[in-house]
């Protein structure tokens, strides 16, 4: 229900384009009914598989939701629903008649991405994703965006590549392309450590890990603001769950050097889009480079591969989500108010603008790290299990990181204080549009209380125990 | 495996690398093109050898045909934006793009600076390892393999259709096809969505032409009508079928014609769509009677096949139509303000 | 043996060819080129190793590949019109390196 | 041996012959006008060569049928393309070439 919901919806936004509006919000709303009645279906039963049409792995698609994909399902819907109202609020009608359509695809592709168990439909999915990011990118117009939205199309058609060759290789090593049927098969062989190359380096281009990181920021920062915070909040999570479920699932684990090098991958990432997010002018680019730092933290559960350290990342995941989208579409209303963004004209836009500005707060508590909000449980998480490791580099690393995005959050606030040189006129921003971001960066502060529940969550049908027995096995040899 | 067999085959390939190499390094980006396509052809070749008939057809359709037609007439619609800024200096050499000719001679040509031939070398020297490493892994592949033969053969007699490719595509794997459908929806939508393209520019069709069209577009509908009812069982089926649709309408496009503003509304974008809607609604359809989301009863799936197929040879071919014509029709635009207008909901 | 391997190789090659060139070359219509052809080598790839089956007939790959073929020409598409746009916009058919700021 | 196979083998040989003769033209021939006459003739009677030396093999009268459609299909589209080509290349001022 989840992927066709979507479907149905995109057809009749392109069939009724006057309707779009009130048909967009009616379906953003079904889709997210039908999350809960999943997460409701998946607390009574555990873990589903499901066939579609009915052949069953090998020969079908199986469909898969665990806890894992249970919770990237419900925070697609959440910030997606948030996201359609601010876009009904932002957008004119000329726009909206595009955006309803390619924005109901993406979702489609999200929610299909995060169901699927076949890594061929996943190959499909990520395509329909891709190239519905980049035409909801060009949307802004303007040669920056679009310019953007080219790099960013290559690169996502590259990363399929890549990925399509990996595929293959698996495929005729072991005659599936179900991942439940590939871990049972797995072997170490030459075809699938090329595989496992390729696939890594192709999904990494995607999620943008530094250095592959390069298109990331251009993109993000040059979308409307409603699309950036899609970009951010979902999009690059899109191909980062891929990348979990095959290195949780699919490849042996037990190799730690390629994890090894992820994790320096990541902390590279952590600094140096902290120290590049300091420099920028532009408010934009500042939480697309914020997005390129909050990113790297994710790798670094690849070396640990604690149960703790996955569950870190994935808390750390949802909540970034949530704060990134609240943050993008912060900066979307100050965009709008001001006319530009640069940081240093924000003109007492804290009096004027208080809604958006306490959402942007807000946000940036929850990326900093600080306490009670979701980003303090994830990154207190992973920093347990590096110190239960004894890996204290990693901790060390991330400590530094929370220190960079505190210094050019409070840039930000501190310019949104004071008066500025330059007065300008302010538009009208209408109070929907302040009042989603608020709401969104307030759940990411919820999500630190909920976190008990949350984690409970995650252990349906244990999506993390088998990276975990498999580290045991090798620390046991 | 005879020696003939071997020599025709190692030929092809080199051929086919050979041709891939004069593409990408040719510095007339119009010789790019056609090369390009000559280099689909011969690929529909090499299907041909590898016992996949079906796709020779998709690639020399689609992959071929319909790319190379899109292609050119981006290269087209460059260069007439490139008369029309004025940056005319480098245009005199007829259909070379202008401002490609100095960066491609810098990079293939004398005038390199150290350091990029430096990153160059390096490059090749990384991807040579790429490729050699791929080398290996592909020959360290058991030299048989079923793959899923038999589970595509077991179950072939209770999909409805009896050429296999069709019983993945519509039955086995349906789903990735609803997906891929999808996706062409989405890439029109994409196209439309960025719409302000340059100018058609004006071709005199010419008598030839007209004639040619008048004479091929009945043959091209009947020749889709055939692939999409032959697909059951041989090769051929819905994307083949709508590629050859999509080539009839090319022609018509070429020659000049264009639909009557009534057509552009609605009609259109249902002729787009009906293709996923169908689908859709069969994929549901199916639920009801308590299956599974697209589980086709083996007493009426080839039935249910060759509904969802027309329907969505109608899409394909309309939506690559579509996607070559490129804008958006014009009788199409919702004025923001304006909302009672148009031929939407009359 | 048969040619199976042949075909895995060119494949391989055309890859690696359409990679290099994805890199090298700025302008854009030649990169959607290359984009491709590295699709088509791995389409050859992926059917070329199908025909170990032999003498069955694996369909599997071979609806793979038309999905792809599919999808490779509605990319195509959506980057053919996403260059135009840009020429129009920048007047130039290349990627600029952007300046940050 | 058989009569027909023979017939067959001489028919396609000939209409190898003749592609190679276009070929070898395309490629030496000094203007556009002399490559396009060399590609189109040549060519379009090596095909029909081809064309009767496969029809002799054939099974059914549906596969000669098939086969002579192949024939007039592209000579339809050669004749129309060679056609346009060469009107294109009359209007951007292409002179034929003349010793």
């Amino acid at each position: 229900m989840l992927i066709v919901l979507p479907l149905i919806g995109t057809l009749l936004c392109f069939l009724l384009p006057r309707q779009v509006k009130a048909l967009g919000l009616m379906t953003a709303l079904a889709i997210a009914a039908s999350a809960v009645a999943l997460l409701w279906q998946l607390l009574q039963q555990g873990a589903m598989r499901y066939s579609v049409g009915g052949w069953g792995a090998p020969l079908g698609i199986d469909l898969y939701a665990d806890g894992l994909s249970l919770l990237m399902l419900l925070i697609t819907a959440t910030v997606g629903l948030a996201i359609s109202i601010y876009a009904n609020a932002a957008f004119k009608l000329d726009k909206l008649v595009h955006f309803w359509p390619l924005w109901l695809l993406l979702w489609t592709a999200l929610n299909a991405l995060f169901l699927s168990a076949d890594l061929f439909n996943l190959y499909v999915s990520l395509e329909l994703l891709g190239l519905s990011a980049v035409a909801l990118v060009a949307l802004a117009g303007g040669s920056a965006a679009l310019g953007a939205a080219m790099r960013y199309l290559l690169v996502s058609l590259l990363g399929s590549m890549l990925y399509l060759l990996g595929l293959a290789l698996l495929y005729h090593s072991f005659a599936s392309v179900d991942i439940a049927i590939l871990a049972q098969r797995m072997e170490s062989t030459p075809a699938v450590w090329a595989a496992m190359a390729l696939m890594t380096v192709g999904l990494l281009l995607k999620t943008a890990l530094f250095p592959l990181h390069f298109w990331l920021p251009p993109a993000h920062a040059n979308a409307p603001a409603a699309v950036s915070a899609l970009l951010s909040a979902l999009v690059v999570k899109g191909s980062f769950y891929i990348l979990l479920r095959l290195w949780l699932e699919v490849f042996p684990l037990s190799h730690a050097a390629p994890g090894q090098l992820l994790g320096l991958l990541g902390a590279a990432a952590i600094l140096w889009g902290g120290v590049q997010a300091l420099r920028q002018t532009r408010l934009k680019m500042l939480i697309a480079y914020s997005t390129v730092s909050q990113l790297g933290y994710l790798f670094i559960a690849f070396p640990l591969a604690t149960t703790m350290a996955w569950k870190g990342a994935m808390y750390l995941l949802l909540s970034h989500a949530l704060a990134k989208s609240a943050m993008f579409l912060a900066a979307g209303n100050l965009l709008l108010f001001g006319g530009h963004d640069r940081i240093t004209q924000l003109d007492r836009v804290a009096q004027r603008l208080p809604l958006t500005l306490a959402a942007f707060a807000l946000a940036g508590v929850s990326i900093i790290g600080l306490p009670i909000s979701g980003g303090f449980i994830g990154k207190w998480l992973l920093l347990t299990a590096a110190m239960q490791s004894g890996e204290w580099g990693w901790a060390v690393v991330m400590i530094l990181g929370s220190l960079l995005a505190a210094a050019y959050i409070f840039k930000v606030i501190g310019y949104a204080f004071t008066q500025a040189e330059v007065t300008h006129e302010a538009c009208e921003v209408s109070k929907t549009m302040g009042a989603t971001a608020f709401v969104l960066a307030l759940a990411a502060i919820v999500l630190g209380l909920i976190a008990p529940w949350l984690l409970a969550l995650m252990d349906i049908a244990e999506p993390f125990a088998m990276s975990s027995a498999a580290l045991n096995a090798g620390a046991a040899a | 495996m005879t020696l003939l067999q071997w020599a025709f085959d190692g030929l092809l390939g080199i051929t086919l690398i050979w041709l891939a190499w004069r593409t990408l390094a040719s510095a007339d980006l119009f010789k790019a093109i056609v090369l390009f396509i000559a280099f689909g052809l011969l690929m529909s070749l090499a299907w041909v050898r590898l016992n996949a008939p079906d796709i020779a057809l998709a690639e020399a359709a689609i992959g071929a045909g319909l790319t190379g037609a899109l292609l050119l007439v981006a290269l087209a619609r460059l260069n007439v934006v490139a008369a029309q800024t004025g940056d005319i200096e480098s245009n005199t050499k007829q259909i070379s793009a202008p401002e490609d000719s100095a960066r491609t001679t810098a990079v293939v040509g004398q005038g390199v600076s150290n350091k990029h031939n430096l990153f160059q070398y390096f490059l090749v020297l990384m991807l040579s390892a790429v490729a050699a490493g791929l080398a290996y892994a592909v020959l360290s592949l058991p030299s048989e393999a079923p793959g899923l033969s038999r589970d595509v053969a077991e179950n072939l007699n209770v999909s409805g259709v009896s050429n296999p490719v069709t019983a993945v595509l519509l039955n086995f794997r349906g789903y990735d096809t609803l997906l891929e459908m999808a996706v062409l929806l989405l890439a029109l939508l994409g196209v439309w969505s960025l719409n302000r393209l340059p100018e058609q520019y004006e071709s005199s069709p010419g008598l030839v032409l007209d004639m040619l069209s008048r004479l091929l577009v009945p043959l091209l509908l009947l020749v889709a009508g055939y692939l999409l009812w032959v697909g059951s069982r041989a090769p051929g089926g819905a994307f083949q079928a709508g590629s050859v649709l999509a080539a009839a309408g090319v022609l018509l496009l070429l020659a000049g014609w264009r639909p009557a503003a009534r057509f552009l509304g609605w009609p259109l974008r249902f002729a787009l769509i009906i293709g996923l809607a169908v689908f859709v609604s069969v994929a549901l359809l199916m639920m009801l009677p308590g299956g599974q989301l697209l589980q086709l009863p083996p007493a009426f799936a080839g039935a249910l096949i060759l509904l969802i197929e027309t329907a969505a040879t109608l899409s394909i071919g309309v939506t690559l139509a579509a996607l070559f014509y490129g804008s958006r029709p014009r009788s199409e635009q919702i004025p923001p303000h304006h909302t009672g207008s148009g031929g939407e909901n009359e | 043996m048969n040619n199976a391997y042949l075909y895995a190789l060119t494949g391989i090659v055309l890859f690696t060819l359409g990679l290099y060139a994805l890199i090298i070359y700025s302008h854009l219509l030649r990169k959607i080129l290359a984009i491709n052809i590295m699709a088509s080598g791995v389409f050859l790839q992926l059917v070329a190793l199908s025909t170990r089956a032999r003498p069955l007939l694996d369909a599997v790959p071979h609806a793979m590949v038309i999905t792809g073929i599919v999808v490779a020409v509605s990319a195509t598409a959506l980057a053919l019109a996403l260059m135009l746009r840009l020429r129009d916009a920048s007047g130039s058919a290349e990627l600029i390196e952007e300046s940050t700021e | 041996m058989s009569m027909t196979e023979f017939l067959t083998l001489l028919l396609l040989i000939a209409g190898a012959f003749f592609y190679i003769a276009g070929t070898v033209g395309l490629l030496r021939f000094p203007d556009i006008y002399s490559r396009l006459h060399a590609l189109t003739k040549a060519d379009n009677l090596g095909l029909g060569l081809i064309i009767v030396g496969l029809a002799l093999q054939a099974d059914s009268l549906t596969v000669i049928f098939k086969l002579i459609l192949i024939w007039l299909l592209v000579l339809l589209a050669s004749a129309s393309v060679a056609h346009m080509v060469a009107r294109s290349a009359q209007q951007k001022g292409i002179k034929p070439w003349t010793r």
